[in-house]
């Protein structure tokens, strides 16, 4: 009998990559079904161009370079997908295509693939159309959602990724309790969304577009693109926060998630190498002022315990 | 660096002799060019003002208060544009104004009643090659040949002029340019 | 040391751009089309020229604790001459290249040639030196502009005469700066990956 | 402003900048200096800059200013070659001739020709199997084919082959030796071109045991030890060992090892 | 005409809508050379935002008090740059002396300081735009800021990149390249929205 | 309490190897074709960092040799074969003074579960320890050797006062974890040393220091959650005690020793039965027809133990000692169980964990997990390329080796196997030059990096 060696441990929980992105197209799945009810086929054609070109441009790079061909992960039918979502669904069909093309090339490969990108692809993706071809990049109309049918599903939207607040609300509260998304930066993002747009006297609604939704639950919490520290992915969210309200304050919340995500990924690396925590048991700032506080407080005989030695 | 004060005085010595050297040749080049500068730069203007109102023979300098060099010369505001006899039929400008990456010089003209802008020449600009640099070409320029004052905006705007796709900062400098001169020689007119 | 491989050296290995790395900036900035690669490059090609023969002529007078100053000194010189003279004299051109001349000061490559070769070789080959350099320069600066200019403006102009037009809507990415770094990092990748496959067949 | 007053104020102008600055730079050089060694900067010049380590100095600078100052060995650098030396030595003034180059060679050909104890699952490093047990192979000196030297080598010159074995890149390879350094089972040693016959086999192990574990190993049965005619080979602990010096590749003992673990090249 | 522009906008101009490294094309050379580690790209900023700081006000004494008087304006490259040169050598002397760790690391680059043509694009654009004295230094200040925070950014994903699977073709100058083009593109729409 | 079954079958023969501690490796005693009885001493060495080794049988040296070892690596083992013949002497409880009882650890061969005999913990040389702690919160030395509950309570407080004697140290405290109710109720409400004894959860700042003042004892038991890892002496000296440990050092420098339930019961039955530690409990788990704890003869090969608990279910694919977390994989069941073996865990071939690694994808699981706050996908990649400087910077000797980080890592990155090789080279560039001076202010194995 044979047996096998390896290092402990040797129980391991059954997520895969594979697993992870599976389970975020499946959670698109519904809204993109809504888009494709309310844009009609022309939505349709998008997706599968934006798939197509991306599976196409992954086999054909890794191809190329000797690679092992990974289009079994889904990476790049996920990323097809966030691409037709974010482009607006009456474009020619090459533009997603292009899209797809600029986001595995270039986005994902040239930064060394899966984990290695530092820029989400799909956010590089649309940045590159915008400035490319701004003039048919420009979505029909800028959703305002107003009232609460809007939430469900948003006529006014733009792009697919627009169509249903809830929808992608739901999947993204789905995939966080699966803890298949970080939960830190939607969090830290919405705290900071909320109280900048209260002080900036933005409508609150605007804040919960579809497309900032998808932004923060899809493209922030990318994990190649955002720090691993706890507090470095704490203060991702408020960056991203901070950047997106900014842009949409003084055009719109739809460019703006894309603009200040894509902006927010430039200080991501910095960030995470900033906040690299000490090691475990040293006190931090905080603690050591709150000692030096407590020594000089007269009653501390029953306090002290929390002084420790 | 181990040089005896006689070095250190040859060094600078050197450095010296190499500056004023330089600075011969670059004062010793100034002089016939900055000539030859001044005499392109008004048979450009005189080029310039008899393409934008080919009708005009004579262009009469309108001059502002403020005096601009040594030799008491006053600044120029706009012209008034004669024909051959001596009929006002127009006027022409130059007009400084920022564009996107820095200063642009636009020439206009535009008839007696200010109803119509005669044409628009860039005289210089910084702007970004490929994006901005592109008013100088025809294709923009000659958007502005006989257009109604009124029309002059962006048609984004409303108005005539489209608008240098990627560069609507500078195509939007041309315009407010012209405008701001044309109210200014308006106004001088009464 | 033979003229010849001197030449071709500045071309390829010691390539400005791709071999030494020297002078990004106007590379980049300047690129937007053919016309103002080459323009730049005449202009380069000339300072390079003047400077590199004059640096290696009183290279035994110069204080090598003053160098610097002095190179600059003198290629600055050049620089301003060209510039006034091109400006009184060939208006024409001056206004297709006069944004860039006063960036050749600054240009790597000539203070690079002047320290690294001009400074310790004798003028003839310095001459040949400034010329391999000079090409070189130009041929990546017309690569660069002509992909960019193409691809940007969906045509290529140059001195009026209209080169190839193709059919599509043109990028204007690659006219923005963004455009400029990525011409750059793809073919930088592409010289590196010919570079690996050479060396590792033993070339 | 006539051209003479231009000239004069021109020349008196940047006359003056440049006398300023001049002294400005002496002095600040006189305030600020740091004794530094041209040498050493010169020596560092002709480096190959790659800060590898190879030299088991801290980097191309930290070996310039051994060879300088401590009398380091000039032909330190491994990688620069004997281009880089010999630069080095008409710097110092110093004469210097040139060795032939050596490459590492893997005195194991066992492979997928020797057994595996089990099955392994975890990182591909040799070191890291080592640690969980004392190898997978069935042999314990043996090539354990997981690639450390392959992570060790700066510059990329090795490669795993089919037989589970590293192969070589001789043009890659700039004999810095780290690869020999990171094999935890010492089964790579540096050999020269011109050595033509290797013993492919790095086990100890009694005859029996190789036996058991592996079609191609020295059993030790000193056959070649008796046959080479320039009294070459030396059997020890099992295994042989070739004198290269003695060695005339004639291939004599090529032929007549029964386990055929020589090597003529 | 440089009267009416606020120090703001000159301010927001310098670090983030011409950002000198990604959106102008200055610098360029100290941008991928320097940016390995965060710690050299932080002590090549500080020596840049010094630098920028002293030429603008240098250049503008200078420019104002010597060269308009006495109407030499051609020779404004010449001085400005044989300035530059001058101040950029005194910092190489000081920081060689008295911060060496900082001198081995920058390595070549701080005298490359001198044609950095970031310095002297901070110089000639402050002539060219006709900033006063105030808004000179406060376009230096600007600029050395901008190109501090592009050059964080930069050696922070460079850093965090040497952790990554990198294609070997890519590795190096490339991959600095690719970096600089996503940052280029992130600066390039972003800061244009905000009204000055 | 789950009962302990004794191995009955005699094995065919015995592996001892002669050395099952963390030091030097003992010299046999006997040869080839010796009788050896049970409890006598087979190998010794006379160096301090060494434990004796005992034959758990009577029998037959057969051979002396390099046998697989649970640790992975071959070590000289005494085989033996048990035969009728050997005659056998009966274990006498020894009365020894104080200051022997180090000596009596060390020749009774009491090592503890993480390898370093206890003698080491108890009297380090040079170092004076002040508390000793009686780690019960595994649960496999829970129990082992004892009937019930109340019998394993105040013989494990035996055991500490005795522990406490033979390290000169003032005080002693038993830690038990929050969830084993059982210990729990068995210790609360114990009158011992005529104090009643409550069961004190530590808690925050809360330390041990704070119920030994808040009790006015000397001995307290106190509980905590449940930690584990291969290297958690320093978090668990920290956890318990606030005393940090720092890098090259170990609890013994900051006056704290660290014993296991089982080697606190082998020291008692040491003193009160003359018995040397020849025998332990092994609980076996996984695909075995019946699994159990079970009490062998340490040298007994797993495949024997195995059989004791009817045989492997269908094909074994993955033997491990020490359990499924952080134990060591084998590649033959013919090692045999040795002092620090607690635990056999059998894997069916499906079950084994096999899944390929592919780029980290950042996706911080890790770090959410990690019990001493390190980023082990950082520390993974700075490893894999070498950078072991940078690893330990970033803390990477506070790793306690508990492999969660590698167990929820979606790109089945081989997370815990780098950090262990990384600190493994780390530990070899510093062997030389350890800092070993001891003080309570350095952080938990800080290393340099501040
Ligand atoms: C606003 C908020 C949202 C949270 N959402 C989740 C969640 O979606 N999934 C989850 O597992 N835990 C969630 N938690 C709880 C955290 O997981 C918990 O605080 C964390 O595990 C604490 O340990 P850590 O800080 O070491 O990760 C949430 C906590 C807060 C404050
Ligand atoms: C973030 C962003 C905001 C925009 N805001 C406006 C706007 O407020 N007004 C407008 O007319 N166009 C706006 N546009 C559209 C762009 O100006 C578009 O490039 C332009 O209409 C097409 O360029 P062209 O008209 O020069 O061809 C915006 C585009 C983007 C990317
Ligand atoms: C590098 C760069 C250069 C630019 N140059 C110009 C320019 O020369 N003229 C101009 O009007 N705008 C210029 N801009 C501003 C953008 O083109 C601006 O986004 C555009 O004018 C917005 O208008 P549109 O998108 O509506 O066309 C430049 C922007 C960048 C990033
Ligand atoms: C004196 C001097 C010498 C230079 N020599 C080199 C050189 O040898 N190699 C190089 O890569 N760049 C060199 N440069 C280029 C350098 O100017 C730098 O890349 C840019 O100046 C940054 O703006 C040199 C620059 C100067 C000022
Ligand atoms: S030669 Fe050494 S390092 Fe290389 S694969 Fe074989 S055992 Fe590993
Ligand atoms: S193969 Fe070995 S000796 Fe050759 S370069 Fe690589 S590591 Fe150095
Ligand atoms: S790094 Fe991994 S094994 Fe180490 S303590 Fe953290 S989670 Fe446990
Ligand atoms: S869990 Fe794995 S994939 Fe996720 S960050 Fe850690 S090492 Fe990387
Ligand atoms: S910094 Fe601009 S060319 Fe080097």
């Amino acid at each position: 009998m044979t047996f096998t060696i390896s290092a402990p441990p040797h129980k391991k929980e059954s997520i895969t990559f594979n697993k992870l992105t599976l389970a975020k197209i499946i959670a698109l799945m519904p809204v993109v079904l809504l888009s494709v009810y309310l844009f009609g086929l022309p939505a349709l054609g998008i997706v599968i161009a934006g798939i197509l070109a991306a599976v196409v441009t992954e086999v054909a790079i890794q191809k190329a370079f000797d690679q092992k061909i990974t289009i079994a992960d889904g990476s790049a039918v996920l990323i097809g997908l966030m691409i037709a979502m974010v482009v607006p669904p009456e474009v020619p069909l090459w533009i997603p295509m292009i899209g797809s093309v600029f986001a595995i090339g270039i986005g994902k490969h040239a930064f060394g693939g899966i984990g290695s990108y530092v820029f989400n692809p799909v956010l590089a993706a649309w940045v590159f159309l915008s400035l490319a071809w701004g003039s048919i990049m420009a979505p029909a109309s800028y959703p305002q959602t107003t009232a609460l049918s809007d939430l469900v599903l948003e006529t006014g939207a733009g792009v697919m990724a627009g169509v249903s607040p809830l929808a992608l609300l739901l999947a993204g509260c789905i995939l966080i309790l699966l803890r298949y998304v970080e939960w830190r930066i939607p969090v830290s993002f919405f705290v900071t969304t909320i109280l900048l747009a209260v002080l900036l006297g933005d409508s609150l609604s605007y804040v919960i577009l579809g497309v900032v939704l998808f932004g923060v639950l899809f493209l922030a919490t990318d994990t190649s693109t955002s720090p691993v520290t706890k507090n470095g992915r704490v203060i991702y969210g408020i960056v991203c926060g901070v950047l997106v309200v900014v842009y949409g304050h003084f055009a719109n919340y739809v460019d703006a998630t894309f603009y200040g995500l894509f902006l927010a990924n430039c200080v991501s690396a910095l960030i995470d190498n900033n906040t690299l925590p000490g090691s475990y048991g040293s006190e931090t700032y905080l603690q050591r002022k709150y000692k030096r506080i407590l020594s000089k407080v007269p009653f501390k005989d029953r306090l002290e315990v929390l002084l420790d030695d | 660096m181990t040089e005896s004060n006689r070095d250190i005085v040859i060094i600078i010595g050197k450095l010296v002799l190499i500056s004023v050297v330089a600075s011969a040749l670059l004062a010793i080049t100034y002089v016939p060019t900055s000539e030859q500068l001044k005499k392109n730069y008004a048979e450009a203007r005189t080029a310039t003002l008899a393409e934008l109102m080919p009708q005009a023979a004579e262009f009469e300098a309108v001059y502002g208060d403020e005096i601009i060099n040594d030799e008491g010369d006053r600044e120029i505001l706009y012209y008034r544009a004669k024909d051959s006899s001596g009929n006002l039929i127009g006027y022409a400008f130059f007009r400084q104004h920022p564009g996107a990456q820095g200063l642009l010089e636009v020439a206009g003209g535009v008839d007696v009643s200010f109803n119509e802008v005669t044409g628009m020449s860039v005289m210089s600009h910084t702007e970004t090659p490929g994006l901005g640099s592109k008013i100088t070409e025809p294709a923009f320029r000659d958007q502005f040949k006989n257009v109604k004052v009124a029309d002059l905006s962006l048609s984004k705007s409303g108005g005539a002029i489209d608008s240098i796709t990627g560069a609507t900062i500078s195509s939007q400098a041309v315009i407010d340019a012209l405008n701001a001169q044309v109210e200014v020689i308006q106004v001088a007119e009464g | 040391m033979n003229a010849l491989s001197e030449f071709i050296r500045g071309i390829t290995k010691d390539n400005p751009i791709f071999g030494l790395v020297l002078g990004l900036c106007p590379t980049l900035a300047v690129t937007t089309s053919i016309e103002n690669a080459i323009g730049m490059s005449a202009g380069t090609a000339f300072v390079l020229i003047c400077s590199n023969l004059l640096i290696s002529a009183l290279r035994k007078q110069i204080p090598p604790s003053v160098r610097l100053p002095i190179f600059i000194l003198i290629i600055a010189t050049f620089v301003s001459i060209v510039e006034m003279v091109m400006k009184a004299y060939f208006p024409p051109m001056y206004a297709a290249l006069g944004v860039f001349i006063p960036l050749i000061v600054v240009n790597c490559i000539i203070i690079g040639r002047a320290e690294a070769y001009a400074n310790k070789n004798n003028m003839f080959y310095s001459l040949i030196d400034a010329l391999g350099s000079s090409t070189g320069f130009l041929l990546v600066l017309v690569l660069i502009g002509g992909i960019r200019e193409l691809l940007g403006t969906g045509q290529i102009v140059t001195f009026g005469v209209q080169i190839i037009q193709l059919p599509i809507n043109p990028i204007t990415y690659m006219i923005l700066s963004p455009g400029a770094f990525l011409t750059i990092g793809v073919l930088m990748a592409i010289v590196n990956y010919r570079k690996a496959k050479k060396l590792a067949r033993g070339g | 402003m006539t051209l003479t007053t231009l000239l004069i104020q021109a020349m008196a102008t940047l006359g003056g900048l440049g006398l300023v600055i001049g002294i400005m730079l002496i002095a600040a050089s006189k305030l600020f200096k740091v004794e530094t060694n041209p040498l050493v900067e010169e020596v560092v010049e002709v480096l190959p800059g790659a800060n590898c380590g190879a030299c088991g100095f801290a980097g191309c600078a930290d070996f310039a200013e051994r060879v300088v100052n401590e009398n380091a060995p000039l032909d330190g650098c491994p990688v620069g070659g004997f281009e880089t030396v010999k630069e080095i030595g008409g710097i110092l003034g110093q004469e210097v001739s040139e060795a032939e180059k050596e490459y590492p060679y893997l005195r194991c050909n066992g492979g997928i020709h020797c057994v595996d104890r089990f099955d392994y699952v975890g990182i591909e490093d040799c070191t890291a199997v080592i640690m969980l047990s004392d190898g997978e192979k069935g042999c314990n000196y043996g090539c354990m084919g997981r690639g450390t030297c392959v992570r060790a080598c700066p510059f990329d010159a090795i490669t795993i082959g089919e037989d589970r074995l590293p192969i070589v890149n001789k043009n890659l390879c700039k004999s810095c030796g780290l690869c020999i350094e990171a094999c935890p089972n010492e089964v790579l040693m540096f050999a020269k071109d011109s050595e033509k016959v290797h013993v492919q086999c790095n086990s100890h192990d009694k005859g029996k045991a190789v036996k058991a574990v592996c079609e191609i190993g020295c059993i030790g049965c000193k056959i070649c030890e008796k046959n080479c005619p320039e009294e070459a080979i030396t059997v020890t602990k099992f295994l042989a060992e070739i004198d290269q010096d003695k060695c005339t590749a004639c291939g004599i003992c090529v032929e007549k090892c029964p386990q055929k673990c020589i090597e003529i090249k | 005409m440089a009267a009416d522009v606020s120090l703001f906008q000159i301010f927001m101009d310098g670090v983030f809508i011409k950002n000198f490294l990604i959106i102008q094309f200055l610098g360029l050379c100290s941008f991928v050379g320097v940016t390995k580690d965060t710690k050299s790209a932080a002590g090549m900023s500080g020596a840049v935002i010094f630098v920028m700081a002293l030429a603008a006000t240098v250049s503008y004494l200078i420019y104002s008090f010597v060269l308009i008087p006495l109407k030499l304006e051609f020779l404004s490259l010449i001085s400005f740059i044989v300035v530059i040169a001058a101040l950029v050598q005194l910092v190489e002397f000081v920081v060689r002396k008295n911060i060496p760790s900082l001198y081995r690391s920058l390595g070549i680059y701080l005298p490359l300081i001198t044609t950095n043509c970031a310095v002297l694009g901070v110089v000639l654009l402050n002539v060219l735009n006709e900033y006063s004295f105030i808004q000179s230094v406060v376009f230096g200040v600007a600029a050395g800021i901008g190109y501090t925070i592009v050059m964080l950014m930069m050696s922070g994903i460079r850093e965090r990149s040497t952790l990554v699977s990198v294609p070997s073709s890519v590795r190096g100058l490339p991959q600095a390249f690719f970096i600089a083009t996503m940052l280029s593109m992130a600066f390039v729409n972003y800061f244009g929205v905000i009204p000055l | 309490m789950t009962k302990v079954n004794i191995m009955k079958n005699m094995p065919e023969k015995v592996i001892i190897p002669l050395k099952q501690h963390d030091g030097s490796i003992c010299e046999p005693l006997v040869k080839k074709g010796d009788m050896v009885c049970e409890g006598q001493k087979i190998g010794e060495c006379g160096s301090y960092d060494s434990a004796s080794v005992h034959s758990s049988v009577s029998g037959e040296v057969v051979s002396i040799e390099e046998a697989p070892h649970p640790s992975g690596n071959k070590v000289n083992s005494v085989v033996i074969q048990p035969s009728e013949d050997a005659e056998c002497v009966d274990f006498k409880p020894k009365d020894v003074p104080v200051s022997e009882l180090a000596n009596l650890i060390k020749d009774a061969g009491i090592v503890e579960h993480y390898g370093t005999p206890t003698h080491m913990v108890l009297k380090p040389e040079g170092k004076n320890i002040d508390t000793v702690l009686v780690n019960a919160t595994s649960s496999e030395w829970i129990g082992g050797h004892y009937d019930t509950p109340s019998q394993y309570s105040s013989q494990v407080l035996d055991a500490l006062k005795l522990l406490m004697k033979a390290a000169g140290a003032s005080r002693g405290a038993i830690v038990l974890r929050n969830d084993d109710l059982e210990s729990i109720s068995a210790f609360d409400g114990l009158n011992f040393d005529g104090k009643n004894i409550t069961v004190a959860p530590l808690v925050g700042k809360r330390k041990v220091k704070y119920y030994f003042k808040d009790m006015a004892s000397d001995i307290v038991v106190v509980s905590q959650d449940h930690i584990y890892g291969r290297k958690i002496l320093d978090l668990f000296t920290y956890n318990v005690t606030g005393r940090k440990v720092s890098f090259g050092c170990d609890p013994t420098d900051v006056g704290v020793a660290i014993c296991s339930v089982k080697s606190a019961k082998a020291l008692y039955d040491a003193v009160n039965a003359g018995k040397p530690y020849i025998e332990t409990v092994v609980s076996v788990s996984g695909k075995v027809k019946d699994p159990q704890k079970i009490l062998v003869r340490i040298g007994t090969p797993f495949k024997d133990v195995i059989e004791a608990c009817g045989g492997y279910i269908g094909e074994a694919g993955k033997l491990i000692a020490n359990g499924a977390i952080t134990g060591v994989a084998q590649y033959t069941d013919d090692v045999p169980v040795s002092k620090t073996t607690t635990s056999i865990f059998v894997q069916s071939v499906d079950e084994v964990v096999r899944g390929e690694s592919v780029a980290c994808i950042h996706c911080a699981r890790c770090v959410d997990v990690c019990p001493v706050n390190l980023v082990p996908s950082r520390l993974t990649a700075l490893a894999d390329q070498g950078r072991f400087d940078e690893c330990r910077q970033m803390h990477i000797m506070n790793c306690v080796e508990c492999g969660r980080c590698a167990a929820v890592c979606p790109s089945k990155i081989h997370v815990l196997q780098l950090i262990r090789y990384a600190k493994s080279s780390i530990e070899k560039a510093y062997e030389d030059f350890a800092p070993k001076q001891s003080s309570t202010n350095l952080k938990l194995g800080c290393c340099g990096g501040e």
